[in-house]
């Protein structure tokens, strides 16, 4: 079978693997790291580690089971049933371009939030931004885990205190793991908006090395979740995120008036079932607490 | 010609399971070690010259000149060393091994390990504990201090109590660590207090300060892995005596340089199958990660290549989590093993797999046709010298070390 | 022509090793046969430089 | 009250997880419930709530936690018992519960030492490897995979006899031994009747004609299709297959069935069969029936050697009997399924799954002067200029590679034979479509519910256009096999379909309704 997109973290996998989860749109594989690479439908269902697969997926009673074993070759997949052909296909990134947040400003975040608390949905760490929500033991939990981050010295400790939250909350993909890959994806989005030699830095990394030193506290972290938690952060790490988070930073960023706004949130929140929410809450928590590194100028003058 | 093969292998695996290890002596490596000079340096794995040597091991072999009074510092050691009046060797090319960088030099007391079935010996430096280490390619005052205290206080009264004791029987002794979650490479803590109990009473016998001796307890108790480096030697002279076998396509060495990972083959006599040697797969010690570690390296891996060690993973699943899985993937690992191995061992057993003989002689043909690697328990080392242990996990050796020995194994027994 | 190991077959229980297709192995299941699936993979990961070695020392 | 529950390796969806804890929060007299992954962090956070107990404490990231809490013991359970209820209905859980599944033959056998047969269905180009290695172990190989050699075939056989094992295959679909089905195969009756056959359909028509009347197998052996047909393998299998049954007490009467064997080859069979000294059934296929010769009868179709070989295990006269209708109820409903169509159409349209199936009803037809256009059939005026589009009198194997090519076989994937039977219904010359439908272990689990839909879809496109479409079908297969024969006919039959109890009957009926059509 031929995919329509390659997520380009696929092309890096070799080994086995095998099916844990069959959905009506998706097909999970556990690779014997550990990582989720998930076959889907639809292209704003894509990952760094995801083949989108239409085919697959027109006929339900055929296609894989839960068990079925797959074995990854870099430039193919294969199972029992089928191959699924890389060569030649168009691969997908997950990244963020200058391009995507150039429209992006301060005044916007604080709509995102608006609009987060209007459309978000609890359960997860949306009442981090609003303290309302009661009966929810994670909840307190990342609060105060998260209350000693202000006076954290440096953004290395900041983050070190972000590590904890890895694995907290409830889902197959820990609330605590949405929140920080959102606050991944506000970092990534400040490092673009800065200064360019910064970018040359950033560019000159591998990019299956994590971009920054501070960020060792997580990787070390990343054992500690679930395969899917894993998965999203090992991705974040690295600059790349899911299709809906970039799909959301570019609307808001090219939004014109507040309406355009509150729609890609709700697209976004709409994702999972907290998840959504919670990388928003942690994009959106980025920002006012100001995780960036305050030796840079701040970013967020209006333009 | 596939009879002929299975029969030498039958014979190569029976002198494994004959192997008697035993404890006789601590020595001198200078004293004991077979070919040993003043200024040769031992080293871990396949040959490897000073200049392709990684960190650790680079830093091992400076510390290890320090000690000899051979350089007095890191410049003089590093000109010394490129200057080709020392000679670098693999310990496995004079009956020894070492973990980590294994560095031995000549002043280095060493455990004296005999196969009382075969008569041959294999020799092992004693274990310094964790942290800043020799191994680890720490040089430091307090690296060479800890050597000192060794080869002055901790080697002679360890000799004298084992002259009150007598040899000591290692293979009883590594199959009742099995017994208690040890796997005989990276847990080595029911071992440990083994031979704690067993040296002790002749230990405390000796005409020594109690000050003394309580620090040559605290020194051994303080430190899980002392076992490990009696369990290497044992395996190595166990294993020794199935080495050049003719038409055996036994793997007889399995060793690591932090550059090169090398396997031989008892059919094919000393020649050395290398490839790079990999990252390992495992948990990183708080604050410390993947960037962090140097490639694979030691010797330690003989513990595999004898039946223990990641072969006999299930009898330790609480080192489990060092490759992130569950008791159930220990079993696992195990159970794959024994895909790729020809006999199950008499002795070595493992409780959870109602007491299955561990996973013995690792067959070269079973390697390649399976596609199964051989499963390594390891520490993982960083990369720079002198940091010492950062993690610990589960490492592979490259395909290509098998592939390349099937193909001279076939050019030498295929019809 | 010896058909003794046939016959011994015929007064046994069927006891199945399955390379392949798992739906055989789960059939077999449901009629109570005693059956181990493998996880067949290509010998060799199907490198035939590497099989035609082993072939030969196969002989 | 307080309970937790593990799930091991459990991959959920999150959307469904957040439902379940909705579902147990909204329980009365709950007053907390957690559903989250084991992750550290959060046994952390349970034990804080002071919600850990037992083996949740031990519990991976990768497994799913649920810690209930409420006032009754009641409510505990009745919490519990409903989110087990939940978690089952979606288990997708990762099969990390399932035993260890070994690599190599080898590995197998150290689990499995007193394995005895091995079913081996991986690529051609290896099985021949793996089938080698299975005999040298002293194994019987049942070899489903196809595209072997034949090279490698004769090798494997003679590596098979030196060491008296079986050899079934390459490309054997089907077997029974010991009463298990393996394979392709139909669960039927156990009893007296062996069968070594190099044809798939065959044996699986045969063996479910005997189950029908009555009688049972003891064993059924496949040799694979090129045993018999192709010089080089010289019926090995089958002849051993014979020399088997011989010595096979539970077996007093042989049934072997084949396309038609060289002349040669066929002399061997047959002294071998006489030799066996017991009672023996040969069907040749297509061959007329030349009778009974000693202690053999040669029958003319499928379903005879079937009532020959039932007779003869029970000691009984084998009467002749082509229908299990009357001879007056044939021709009464071949005529009302005549009068109905209209003047142009004139042709019947077989379209089978099963190979062999289909060559029986061909030299059903040909008997009759049908001359009849098919895939299978070689030469010039009786191949089909395209196997995809029916011309004259057509009868078509879609298990041919030209359709199975990068397609399943239609005994599992009923949707190809779907979209022909569309294609017949347009052509306005189509009088009747002969069908076959297989059941048993391997089959699509509900074959003839699809075929119903299209059916009774082309009989009203027809029926539209004014005229009538004559549907006959065959069910091979038996009660006991898992898609439930009774239910499937009534699909059939409700969709205005005939159905006759074996292909050969389907078939003759389809031959006395083309007789009036082309008589008319």
């Amino acid at each position: 079978m031929v995919p329509t997109l390659v997520g380009a973290g696929v092309l890096c996998l070799t080994g086995w693997g095998k099916v844990v989860s069959v959905f009506s749109q998706a097909v999970n594989i556990r690779h014997d790291q550990g990582l989720l690479v998930s076959v889907v439908g639809e292209t704003r269902s894509m990952t760094f580690l995801s083949v989108c697969l239409p085919a697959l997926f027109r006929n339900q009673n055929k296609g894989p089971v839960p068990g079925d074993r797959v074995r990854f070759e870099g430039h193919r997949l294969v199972t029992k049933d089928f191959v699924v052909e890389f060569l030649g296909r168009p691969t997908w990134q997950g990244t963020l371009t200058r391009d995507d947040v150039k429209g992006f400003h301060a005044s916007k975040v604080s709509l995102v939030k608006e609009a987060l608390l209007l459309k978000g949905r609890d359960g997860g760490f949306l009442g981090l931004l609003c303290r309302d929500e009661s009966n929810n033991p994670f909840l307190d939990k990342a609060m105060k885990a998260l209350s000693g981050i202000q006076s954290a010295p440096s953004r290395a400790v900041r983050l070190k205190v972000l590590s904890g939250l890895v694995g907290l909350g409830p889902g197959s993909t820990p609330s605590g793991d949405d929140f920080i890959a959102g606050v991944l994806l506000g970092q990534e989005m400040l490092r673009l908006l800065l200064s360019t030699e910064e970018k040359a830095v950033a560019a000159s990394l591998d990019p299956m090395i994590p971009c920054s030193t501070e960020k060792e506290a997580l990787w070390v972290a990343i054992n500690r979740t679930s395969d899917a938690g894993k998965t999203l952060l090992w991705q974040a790490l690295q600059g790349h995120f899911p299709e809906y988070l970039i799909e959301m930073v570019r609307s808001v960023s090219d939004a014109e008036g507040k309406q355009e706004i509150v729609d890609a949130v709700e697209r976004a929140v709409g994702c999972g079932a907290t998840s959504g929410t919670d990388a928003l809450v942690g994009f959106v928590f980025c920002f006012e607490r100001d995780l960036y590194d305050r030796s840079h100028p701040p970013p967020l003058s209006k333009s | 010609m596939k009879a002929k093969i299975e029969e030498a292998n039958q014979e190569a695996v029976s002198r494994i399971q004959r192997a008697k290890p035993t404890l006789i002596d601590v020595s001198i490596a200078g004293e004991a070690i077979p070919g040993m000079k003043r200024n040769m340096i031992l080293h871990a794995g396949p040959p490897e010259p000073w200049e392709r040597m990684c960190g650790p091991m680079k830093g091992a072999v400076i510390g290890g000149m320090i000690l000899e009074g051979l350089a007095k510092n890191r410049q003089e050691a590093e000109a010394l060393a490129a200057s080709g009046d020392i000679l670098f060797e693999p310990c496995h090319h004079h009956s020894s091994v070492g973990p980590m960088a294994g560095v031995a030099t000549w002043s280095m007391p060493v455990w004296v390990m005999e196969n009382r079935t075969f008569g041959n010996r294999a020799y092992c430096t004693l274990n310094e504990g964790l942290g800043k280490v020799l191994r680890y390619g720490a040089f430091s005052e307090e690296v060479i201090a800890r050597l000192r205290w060794m080869a002055e206080d901790l080697a002679p009264a360890l000799k004298k109590a084992l002259v009150r004791h007598g040899p000591i029987d290692m293979k009883s002794m590594i199959a009742q660590a099995l017994q208690m979650g040890d796997e005989g490479h990276n847990r080595n803590r029911a071992g440990t207090s083994l031979f704690i109990r067993e040296i002790a009473p002749d230990l405390v016998m000796l005409d020594e300060s109690r000050e003394k001796i309580a620090r040559i307890l605290a020194f051994i108790h303080g430190n899980d892995h002392f076992f490990l480096n009696l369990s290497m030697p044992s395996c190595k002279c166990t294993v020794d005596a199935a080495a050049s076998v003719e038409g055996s396509s036994v793997v007889t060495t399995m060793a690591r340089n932090g550059t090169e990972f090398g396997i031989r083959v008892s059919g094919l006599g000393d020649r050395w199958f290398t490839g790079p040697a990999g990252m390992v797969e495992g948990l990183y010690l708080p604050g410390f990660s993947a960037r962090d570690a140097a490639p694979d390296i030691g010797d330690s891996v003989i513990t595999e290549t004898a039946g223990i060690g990641g072969f006999a993973m299930a009898a330790a699943p609480a080192i489990v989590k060092f490759v992130g899985g569950s008791a159930r993937d220990a079993i696992r690992y195990t159970q794959q093993m024994y895909e790729i191995t020809v006999a199950e061992n008499d002795t070595y057993r493992i409780p959870t797999l109602d007491f299955r003989g561990t996973p013995t002689g690792i067959d070269l043909l079973k390697v390649v046709e399976t596609g199964i690697l051989p499963a390594i328990n390891t520490g993982i080392a960083h990369k720079e010298p002198g940091i010492g242990m950062v993690g610990a996990g589960l490492v592979h050796p490259p395909e290509n070390c098998f592939h390349d020995a099937l193909e001279v194994f076939a050019e030498k027994y295929g019809k | 022509m010896n058909v003794k190991k046939i016959s011994e077959l015929f007064n046994k229980e069927l006891v199945v090793i399955n390379m392949g297709l798992d739906s055989f192995a789960d059939n077999l299941r449901k009629e109570e046969v005693k059956v181990l699936p493998m996880d067949w993979k290509p010998p060799a990961g199907g490198d035939k430089r590497l099989i035609s070695l082993l072939e030969k020392l196969d002989a | 009250m307080k309970k937790i529950l593990v799930r091991k390796n459990a991959y959920y969806d999150s959307v469904f997880l957040m439902l379940a804890t909705k579902a147990l929060k909204q329980r009365p007299g709950i007053k907390e419930a957690v559903v989250a992954m084991g992750t550290e962090v959060n046994l952390g956070l349970l034990k804080e709530i002071g919600l850990l107990s037992g083996e949740a404490e031990s519990a991976r990231p990768n497994d799913l936690v649920i810690a209930i809490e409420a006032e009754t013991g009641e409510a505990v359970e009745e919490a519990c018992r409903i989110a087990e209820e939940v978690l089952k209905k979606k288990s997708h859980g990762g099969g990390g519960e399932e035993d260890y599944r070994p690599v190599s033959l080898e590995g197998a056998l150290k689990i499995l030492p007193e394995a005895n047969l091995v079913v081996i269905s991986v690529p051609g180009r290896y099985a021949a490897r793996e089938a080698r290695q299975a005999v040298n172990k002293g194994l019987h190989v049942m070899l489903f995979s196809d595209h072997v050699s034949v090279e490698e075939e004769v090798e494997l056989k003679e590596m098979a006899l030196e060491r008296g094992l079986l050899m079934m295959g390459p490309d054997c679909g089907t077997a029974i031994l010991n009463g298990k089905p393996l394979c392709f195969a139909n669960v039927v009756r156990g009893g007296s009747i062996g069968l070594v056959a190099a044809s798939g359909s065959g044996l699986q028509e045969v063996s479910c004609c005997i189950d029908r009347m009555g009688g049972g197998i003891s064993q059924a052996i496949g040799t694979g299709g090129r045993d018999l047909q192709d010089r080089r393998v010289r019926g090995r299998m089958m002849l051993m297959g014979i020399e088997a049954l011989k010595h096979d007490p539970e077996t007093r009467v042989i049934v072997v069935i084949s396309k038609p064997p060289a002349e040669e080859l066929a002399a061997k069979v047959l002294s071998k069969l006489k030799d066996t000294g017991k009672p023996c059934v040969v069907h040749f296929l297509g061959l007329k029936p030349s009778g009974t010769r000693g202690s053999m009868r040669f029958s003319g179709n499928m379903e005879e050697a079937a009532a020959m070989a039932v007779a003869l295990s029970r000691g009984e006269e084998y009467r002749p009997l082509c229908f299990s209708l009357s001879e007056a109820e044939v021709s009464r409903v071949a005529e009302a399924e005549v009068k109905r169509m209209g003047s142009e159409q004139r042709y019947v349209r077989g379209l089978f799954a099963g190979g062999t199936l289909a060559l029986e009803a061909m030299a059903l037809f040909e008997e009759e002067g049908f001359r009849i256009l098919s895939n299978v059939q070689k030469g010039p005026g009786r191949a089909l200029h395209s196997p995809h589009c029916s011309e004259s009198h057509a009868i078509v194997d879609l298990g041919d590679d030209v359709f199975t090519l990068g397609r399943p076989h239609p005994m599992i994937d009923p949707s190809q034979r779907d979209e022909r039977i569309a294609k017949e219904a347009v052509d306005p010359e189509t009088a009747l479509v002969l069908l076959d439908v297989v059941l048993g272990y391997g089959a699509h689990e509900d074959p003839c519910g699809a075929l119903a839909e299209s059916v009774s879809k082309a009989k009203g496109q027809v029926a539209g256009r004014g005229g009538y479409l004559c549907v006959i079908a065959s069910i091979t297969g038996t009660e006991k096999d898992f898609q439930n024969m009774a239910e499937q006919k009534k699909k059939l039959e409700s969709a205005g379909c005939l159905v006759m109890p074996s292909n050969y009957q389907a078939s003759l009926l389809a031959v006395h309704v083309m007789r009036k059509v082309v008589s008319r």
